[in-house]
């Protein structure tokens, strides 16, 4: 069980979760809804370790995650509408630099694998700065697939599918089911539920923060 | 050829590299591009070949 | 003038029969140049033997300015009346441009070493012809940092031109900056008198340079323009593959 | 009444966009300036502070501190503006590239020129330069900088939609600088040997012009080459 | 009519159109759809005049719109998922700045119903750089009601509803439905079709294309 | 065998991502030569080029051609990290970000010496430099650029979160800079005038080594704050 309680966040000068408490069930996909500007993005970024919890307890399976950040990077993959792709290099380098910092040994083959998860294994010598968007965030995307043999734990996805076409979102769709095989926790941000074909838990924080 | 000319009043070792750098720059410059013409138009040939 | 040499096959037709005498006229003027300027011409009474380098040194400089105004020009021709081939033109004539700039200041360290006893001195001649290699530099690079070779001939055109305006003004006012300090510390070079023993290997060797730089230019834009069918060529096949097979 | 405004207003319009973009608080205004100095204590103390060394060379340390106040933070902005899609929305909207770009670099010329006039009293200090200069000196950092800021936009305007851009723009601008440079330090030289600076001056003013006339013109040609990748 | 005749439009060294043809009908709403990266952000570039068309004709009502790019920039608001906000303005700066730079004269109020018209009212003074990316979208799209007061002909917009949420999803629908009223004519692209609630024309370019 | 490579391997790999992304083509390598190249002729021509004046100054005109081609490519890949989300990529991984930020600075040192080493050459020429400086130049040169490195990727990440970071950043970059510039051009000086630059050399690694042990720390902990806002 993931659980947050009493997390006090603040973005700048805004304090936008309050002594604010949720559970998240692991093993599970979570698909966090609410209102534009109502703090999703910013409750990823601070489970994901970027912003800093002001106060309050934030624990996995009784583990306080923050204790140890580099034991909980290795746990986790955190993918934004920013996707951090360099526009100087390919998509298959990008993926490549990308593994190689997070200290995994690939093969060719994982890389390749990973590409063609998302039907990017045709475009995969274009520059990012070549990409359609949805090409961008495709290539943002095969990282889940290397992840998978990794034994990552968390995804945490922030509007994954918006940039991507049909065909596209049941790639997506797919990944997620096989790490739901693997006994992963997804955390995803989106704004259009209609879109996934697997069972989820809706954490809405439009009703959660009144 | 008489010893002189070669040396040039000790001016040799300025005088024979810049007319040996000049020469060979602008012969290395011309085989360049020949070989470049060269490759052109083979590919032309090829390429006009398999198209008929 | 322009419009009816910028036809590619009339190029070719035309510049398919010039060519080998301008070959011809290139090696004749070489060779004499090479033999009036080594042999047979005589040492200058300050300089000695050291003079010799005068005949590299001089025509390298002459062209590679002359070079650039022809980019210019050329590349004028591009930006206004948009003709490729002024394109290729330009593009050609960069790289030779480049060289001869690059010659003019070896071969004029190699001078400088013996007649000023060091290799480099910030003069007006010197600096111009630096920043003469710069604009070269610029336009090559330029030319070729964009991925459609068409942005990149634009950009760069604009920068030979907005080059061509500086130029004489980075020459005139390095002079200007000279004079203001205090006289020229330097031999003046290449004073008004010149024997004309002297003059005739330097006029063979501009002869020759002049020569072997529109050979190359020739030779190197109809390279291009060859690239250019052939990649027609594949582009029109690639893209009746495309519409054949959806 | 019109609804749609004339050019001068559109004009002023954009220069207190980027007034509003750069001169937000007293930092933006006093960070020129600080710097300038620093600048300028960079190169005193790489070149040693020995006075007659400095008076020989103040001229050229102003200067060149004067360009680099100016150019990085100007391509900055041109980038910026790429990157976020302003530069798109000026393209598809009524207004004539050319005149947002002239406006840019007038705004550029004013952001960077008040804090240095103001803070003139303290370079003449530091740099022991004489008082006899400082009416020339107000004049041929005012008109040196207009020139800087058009030539910056023109290098700028080259950079943005090549590959490696960044590294490409200080082997473009510098060259294209250097007579204004030479320009602006013969006006102060030559008040310091007692010589007219008038010919420099007017010059400088000539070239200043004609960049003026031709800067919008060569930088809207060459965003619009950017914007079409 | 609005049509597109033989066009041949190039991005980088891609050949995305061919001699490719198409009609759009004013005073409608038309969407783009296709798959990713078959073009449709380059042929909104494209119509906005952003990238050159190299071979063919685009007219409108029988004009030649590139022949007077000022008069087609008049009669065109194009938005994108750059949305050209500069994170050093305020929302509100934001807006005025953009219509002073297109000549328009708004009062304040305009301005302020225009942000009203996309519920940004209240976060008018919040930097772009503290505005979350929903914020932003709609800071962008407030600019179509500034739009409705001065006779644009045009909306070409690439994705506009990707970061927004339910509510702002429905203000965007009115102010098209608004715009239709004005006899205006909508180029739209989007991969999600079922969040508009108006009649629309589809142009799907995986089909065309072929 | 392990899948978890070793904190060298993921060292080295930091410093193959930033080779591809800044050695891509020769226009990488050649241009921060050309820059320096140009940053000279500038400031020769705004000292006035004369033999004497120059060599008194021609160390620092080195140092500070050196700083000037390391600082502002080395911020521009931070933010443009920054930008495009890689750090928080690097943040949410199991490699520390200290480790990350060495092998920044570290590949930078070397993407801006190797060039510079190989034309050194035409450096002592255009500049006049003395022969027998030549050994201690480069050893300075290698010292030096390290330093460089390391404090500008403090700087960097020290304006990375701040609001109008770009003008902010000079600012706070020269007063560190300001040292290592005094060693370095202390150095030769000493060379110049026969005396031993030993103790200068000393410092100048002693400070290196110093920046190489705090910087990575003191850059990480700015930039998590950067990405904390
Ligand atoms: C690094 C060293 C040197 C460089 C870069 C250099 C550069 C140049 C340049 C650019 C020109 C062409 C000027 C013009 O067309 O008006 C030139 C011409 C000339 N240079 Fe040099 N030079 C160097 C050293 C020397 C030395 C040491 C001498 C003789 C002592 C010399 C003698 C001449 C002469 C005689 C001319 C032709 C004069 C004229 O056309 O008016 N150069 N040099
Ligand atoms: N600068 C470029 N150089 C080369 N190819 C490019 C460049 N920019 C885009 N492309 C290619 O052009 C094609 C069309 O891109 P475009 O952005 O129009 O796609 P799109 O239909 O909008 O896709 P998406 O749904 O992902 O936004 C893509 O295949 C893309 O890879
Ligand atoms: N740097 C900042 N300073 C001040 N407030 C900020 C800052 N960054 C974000 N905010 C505010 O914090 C709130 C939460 O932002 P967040 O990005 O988490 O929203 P969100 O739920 O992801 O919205 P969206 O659906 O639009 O992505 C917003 O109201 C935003 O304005
Ligand atoms: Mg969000
Ligand atoms: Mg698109």
């Amino acid at each position: 069980m993931f659980y947050l309680k009493d997390v006090t966040i603040k973005r700048g000068l805004k304090t936008v979760f309050y002594n604010w408490s949720a559970k998240i069930e692991n093993s599970k996909v979570t698909i966090i809804s609410g209102k534009n500007g109502v703090g999703k993005s910013t409750l990823l970024r601070a489970i994901a370790g970027m912003i800093p919890i002001e106060k309050g307890i934030v624990k996995n399976n009784n583990n306080e995650i923050f204790k140890d950040q580099i034991k909980w990077g290795q746990n986790l993959i955190y993918i934004d509408s920013k996707n951090g792709l360099s526009k100087d290099l390919t998509v298959l380098e990008n993926l490549k630099t990308w593994s190689e910092m997070r200290g995994w040994k690939t093969s060719n083959d994982d890389i390749q694998k990973a590409l063609d998860s998302v039907e990017m294994l045709n475009h995969k010598n274009l520059y990012i700065s070549q990409c359609s968007e949805g090409l961008k965030k495709r290539a943002a995307l095969s990282r889940l697939y290397l992840s998978l043999l990794f034994n990552v734990e968390f995804w945490l996805l922030d509007e994954p599918t918006n940039e991507l076409d049909q065909k596209s979102v049941i790639l997506f769709n797919k990944l997620i089911q096989r790490f739901l095989e693997n006994k992963g926790t997804v955390l995803l941000v989106c704004h259009e539920l209609k879109l996934f074909d697997f069972n989820y838990e809706l954490l809405n924080l439009d009703l959660l923060k009144k | 050829m008489n010893e002189s000319f070669w040396i040039m009043q000790g001016y040799e070792i300025y005088i024979w590299p810049s007319y040996v750098l000049t020469l060979l720059s602008l012969g290395l410059l011309f085989v360049h591009s020949t070989k470049q013409s060269q490759k052109a138009k083979k590919l032309l040939k090829q390429l006009s070949k398999t198209k008929n | 003038m322009f419009d009816w040499l910028a036809n590619p096959n009339r190029f070719n037709r035309i510049t398919e029969k010039i060519q080998p005498c301008i070959l011809f006229i290139t090696i004749i003027t070489l060779i004499s140049g090479l033999y009036f300027g080594l042999f047979d011409s005589p040492k200058d009474y300050q300089q000695g033997d050291a003079v010799r380098i005068m005949y590299v040194h001089v025509p390298s400089a002459w062209l590679a300015s002359f070079l650039y105004f022809s980019l210019a020009i050329s590349c004028v021709f591009y930006l206004v009346w948009k003709h490729p081939l002024a394109d290729l033109v330009s593009s050609s004539i960069a790289p030779i441009g480049a060289l001869f700039s690059v010659l003019t200041l070896v071969t004029g360290s190699l001078w400088g070493k013996p007649m000023w006893g060091t290799w480099w001195v910030w003069d007006a001649r010197l600096t111009s012809m630096l920043v003469l290699f710069f604009f070269y530099l610029g336009y090559i690079l330029l030319s070729n940092a964009f991925e459609r070779k068409i942005d990149g001939s634009k950009t760069a055109s604009v920068l030979a031109i907005v080059g061509l305006i500086n130029l004489p003004i980075v020459k005139f006012s390095v002079d200007w900056w000279h004079t203001l300090h205090q006289p020229a510390s330097i031999i003046k070079i290449g004073g008004p008198s010149i024997d004309d023993k002297m003059l005739l290997p330097l006029i063979l060797m501009i002869f020759a340079l002049s020569f072997f730089s529109l050979y190359m230019i020739i030779l190197n834009v109809k390279t291009k323009l060859i690239e250019k069918k052939c990649e027609a060529l594949l582009l029109k096949s690639n893209l009746e593959e495309i519409s054949k097979t959806g | 009444m019109s609804l749609q405004s004339s050019f001068i207003q559109i004009f002023i319009s954009h220069i207190k966009r980027e007034f509003l973009i750069n001169f937000r608080s007293l930092v933006d205004v006093t960070s020129i300036t600080s710097f300038m100095i620093l600048i300028v204590t960079l190169f005193v103390l790489g070149i040693g502070p020995f006075e007659e060394k400095l008076r020989l060379i103040s001229n050229g340390i102003f200067w060149i501190g004067l360009i680099l106040a100016i150019i990085p933070s100007l391509e900055k902005t041109l980038q910026r503006d790429y990157e976020n899609g302003w530069l798109d929305q000026a393209i598809t909207s009524p207004t004539p590239m050319e005149l947002v770009l002239l406006s840019k670099s007038l705004a550029y010329w004013l952001i960077v020129i008040i804090p240095l006039l103001i803070s003139l009293p303290l370079f003449i200090i530091l740099l022991n330069i004489n008082l006899k200069l400082i009416p020339w000196l107000l004049i041929s950092i005012l008109v040196g900088g207009l020139s800087i800021s058009l030539i910056g936009i023109i290098g700028s305007a080259l950079t943005l939609g090549a590959k490696r851009g960044n590294i490409l723009l200080p082997i473009l601008i510098i060259p294209l600088i250097i007579p204004i440079s030479i320009f602006g330090i013969g006006i102060s030289e030559a008040v310091r040997i007692n010589e007219t600076p008038l010919d420099n001056l007017f010059l400088l003013i000539g070239f200043t012009l004609i960049y003026m006339v031709i800067s919008p013109f060569i930088s809207a040609f060459l965003i619009r080459i950017a914007i079409s990748r």
